[in-house]
């Protein structure tokens, strides 16, 4: 039994999402001064406050003009690296997301054609240390969850553990991909600062959509 | 944190508007955040725009005026603009001669720029080239990687180009003397201390006393080694040896000492007398030159050396009229 | 202390040997440690010879050239150089029509030009002016004291009065100028953080994390007061009130914010936003603006801000062609 | 019955002030640094190495062409206020000094005249927190003390005494003169470096000379 994803779902993610990055700010751009150049907390929440903006002012009605205008804000907003990428996944979630509030499948078809998005985008490969590392994992674990019939708040709780896992994965990694490849086997032995919000956006879906 | 600034979020929109009341014969679109030229767009001219983070000032909007860019977009610290101010600045900029995008090889900046060429060719009928800085020794150029970062070769390259669009060449022309440039080009950095973001407010890294970073870039990230800290005179040495292994230099080359915002110019000349001997040593004569803070890492302690393979044509443009707020020669 | 040096001791000669040859166009004296103008001495053209501390660059050798100075006298770091260079300088620059010595007002640099110009009075037939730059409100004027500090006004005052001697005026009207120049401008500083003699090793002062010096001259030597870091917009005001309580200024100023060597260009046009805003408030109008680090106090975080009433003379001459290491229009 | 001061005398007077200052080098800065900018121990430094340089390689044969070589080298090789003060020091001296070997009454002569011409040159009085204020009162000792007939090292000795006692003075007192006047009241509560180093410069002087 599909539970129907609306704009106030989304809205109630991308909400969520917002506050988070606003309450760890400091530990992202943490992690990017370790591996980049100490932004990514900054970049982030500059940019999901124009989100909220948006969604406070003027929220488009639809699910898919709701996730269009977040991958376009995201775009206009942030810059960098986590700009781009950001953006282009949400733009192609809106993209894959159809008229209508989305079913099970069409979440998982739309995070699938946002991580495809990234991946056109920034050409990083699993193991490059990047945000697709923990993105990629908790996207096959949804498809799997939800193609196993799983209720989408299951899925998305399996996707989550599955970034988990994905983000603790880039520590050892050494980058081939964004700012952190700069410092070849130096980037060795911290975590990736993209890997770490995308798992808080992931973690964030999976506490706020599916659930009736 | 000391700096000299309001809020850490206002840096870049106060800096823009100093610039605007301190150079009014520059145009600043303070919304896009773009530096025009006063008189972009030059009909018939190819418009130059160069972009990317703030903190590395006079570098971009400082090199905007005759001869060098048309517009600049600044982004926030260290975070490439976005693309609305590329599409913004390229419109501006555009004569109807096209239009050349300077980018330095940070997947940042790339993402950004080829969304902002993307929006270009889908909603106007500009044509956009784009050349990409990667002169950074100090990191490994690999297809499997982002490859090599651009830092001081892009100061050179706007300069040059900048004269060749001057001279009314096309777009053809300018791009490819733009790759001609990236390829005759290497740089190497170093530096003393870490520099503070000020949205983050702590220093980027920690460097102890005796210690000193080789082989770092413009944003305050960490370098390739930390080694104890040297006279001027072995510094020289270890950021000239990886640019000479990289890449043949012969005579008559344009030698640029960088500094990297915290260092002052008395210690920039200590460090060019020093590599102006390793280069006479290694028989490579110096046919131009260029010392001081042109491309920072904000308040960052420290210097790069870049070497330029000239030519006589390289070495004419470079010499005709140039007339920035950071450049400024021959008008 | 982290330096791009070599040994500290040979710290004001490695930096020249970096600018004469990054400065082809200059002459470098190395024995006497005077930049000279390539084509010195200019024959009927009054010389203008500067000098001081080393430590403050580009001043004094980096305003050497064609439209400012004629020759630079490089003391020790923070010292004043000795009689013999300023009597080399003055001989080297004398091209018939006597020799403008320009001396900031610091005990050292006033008995040292006095004696030169003594030696050279005694021992040959060049006429010699002196203009005296005293322009720094931190410090109380009295008779019964060493007087003001010159600081930023000197940068402003060699540009004017070198564009006057480049139209061939004679030593009395330049020198006079010299004194009107001096006359009208005023100027007050601030340190972020302290410097570090080379010889010495260690900072001059200690500041704590959050305070900064207030009246700082820029020799490292304290403020004349300590107070909590505040923002740009308020470090501004703490700058231009005593300026502006100090003597009237009217229409049409020369805006001058300096850097001290460690701030980067991204602050100093924060902080240049806010000082035209106190002015436009004050209803001041900025004719002519100059934003960077001209006078510096080797790695010292800070800025100064210089006023100078202008009128349509000065303003000409501030707009002549200058053609030097550190400023350069027109040519 | 007075002991004439030589070349030899002087050459040592020089040589253990040059010692002395090398010591105390950082001392002198640091004294600097506190109301100056911190060059005290290094200009004297530099200026008396390259006395010594001269004492070493030509020394002139008579104490006034001793004397003024002093200063001349001093004039030339210091620069800032100690270069010019102390220059003018040494060059009256070998003006006061006549032909051949000091008396008692020829030394104070000429320390007296060496005194005028620092006050000449700087402009200084008493109570600006100067050298004068260490050497003034080392002059009045000497005078005093030689014009009671005392021996030249007992005489010195009063001298070097008084010379101490008002360097400490010097520590109240606001600026007037110099550098250090630019900070106003801040300047109290610090000895001034010049009236160090010339305390040192009297001391050496009791140390050398006027010993049988
Ligand atoms: N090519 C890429 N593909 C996917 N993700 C990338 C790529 N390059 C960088 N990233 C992600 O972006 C993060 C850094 O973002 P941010 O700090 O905001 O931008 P910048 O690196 O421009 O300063 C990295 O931690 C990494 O996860
Ligand atoms: N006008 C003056 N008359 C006498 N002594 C002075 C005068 N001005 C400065 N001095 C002395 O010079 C000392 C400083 O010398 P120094 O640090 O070598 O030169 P500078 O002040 O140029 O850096 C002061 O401590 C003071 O004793
Ligand atoms: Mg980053
Ligand atoms: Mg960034
Ligand atoms: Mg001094
Ligand atoms: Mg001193």
């Amino acid at each position: 039994m599909s539970v129907a994803v609306g704009t106030d779902d989304l809205t109630a993610w991308l909400r969520r999402f917002a506050e988070v990055v606003h309450e760890r700010r400091d530990e992202l751009t943490a992690l990017d001064a370790a591996i980049g150049d100490a932004d990514h907390g900054s970049n982030m929440d500059r940019g999901m406050a124009a989100v909220v903006a948006v969604l406070d002012d003027a929220p488009p009605a639809d699910p898919a003009g709701l996730l269009k205008k977040t991958g376009a804000t995201l775009v206009s907003k942030v810059g960098g690296a986590s700009g781009p990428l950001y953006g282009t996944f949400f733009l192609r979630m809106a993209g894959a997301a159809g008229d209508g509030d989305l079913d099970d499948a069409a979440v998982a078809r739309a995070v699938r054609a946002g991580l495809e998005g990234v991946v056109a985008r920034g050409k990083a490969e699993p193991g490059d240390k990047t945000m697709v590392d923990a993105l990629g994992p908790a996207c096959d674990a949804l498809d799997a969850a939800v193609g196993a019939g799983k209720p989408l708040a299951d899925a998305l709780a399996a996707a989550a553990e599955a970034a988990v896992q994905g983000r603790d994965a880039t520590v050892p990694m050494v980058a081939r991909k964004g700012r952190a490849s700069y410092l070849g086997e130096r980037s060795a032995g911290h975590m990736d600062p993209g890997a770490t919000s995308v798992t808080l956006l992931v973690e964030a879906a999976a506490a706020t959509l599916g659930r009736p | 944190m000391k700096k000299l600034i309001n809020d850490p979020a206002d840096v870049v929109s106060d800096a823009l508007r100093g610039m605007a009341l301190a150079h009014p014969e520059l145009r600043v679109d303070h919304e896009n955040r773009v530096v025009f030229r006063g008189d972009a767009p030059v009909r018939g001219k190819v418009g130059i725009v160069s972009g990317g983070g703030s903190g590395h000032e006079p570098m971009h909007g400082g090199f905007v005026g005759r001869g060098m860019l048309d517009a600049a977009c600044a982004g926030e610290v260290f975070t490439s603009p976005v693309p609305d101010q590329m599409q913004a600045a390229t419109a501006g900029v555009d004569g109807g001669a096209g239009v050349l995008h300077i980018v330095k090889n940070y997947t940042g900046d790339i993402m950004n720029f080829e969304m902002a060429a993307e929006l270009v060719a889908a909603e106007s009928g500009i044509e956009v080239a784009t050349v990409v800085v990667d002169d950074d020794v100090a990191v490994t150029d690999s297809l499997y990687t982002a490859g090599r970062r651009g830092v001081g070769t892009t100061v050179l390259l706007e300069k040059i180009v900048g004269a060749a669009a001057e001279e009314g060449r096309p777009l053809a022309e300018v791009a490819d003397l733009a790759k001609r440039v990236d390829d005759a080009g290497r740089s190497m950095g170093m530096a003393l201390t870490s520099c503070t973001v000020p949205a983050a407010g702590t220093p980027t890294f920690e460097l102890a006393d005796d210690e000193m970073e080789i082989g770092i870039g413009i944003h305050g990230e960490p370098g390739r080694r930390r080694v104890k800290v040297a006279p001027a005179r072995e510094v020289a040495e270890m950021l000239i040896e990886p640019i000479l292994s990289d890449r043949m230099f012969t005579d008559g080359v344009i030698c640029f000492v960088n500094g990297m915002g915290g260092t002052p110019l008395i210690e920039l000349y200590v460090v060019y007398a020093e590599v102006a001997a390793i280069l006479e040593r290694s028989g490579i004569r110096i046919a131009r030159s260029l010392v001081g803070p042109y491309m920072t890492s904000l308040e960052m302690a420290g210097c790069s050396v870049t070497l330029l393979q000239a030519d006589d044509e390289l070495l004419r443009l470079w010499d005709a009229p140039v007339v920035t707020p950071g450049l400024r020669w021959g008008a």
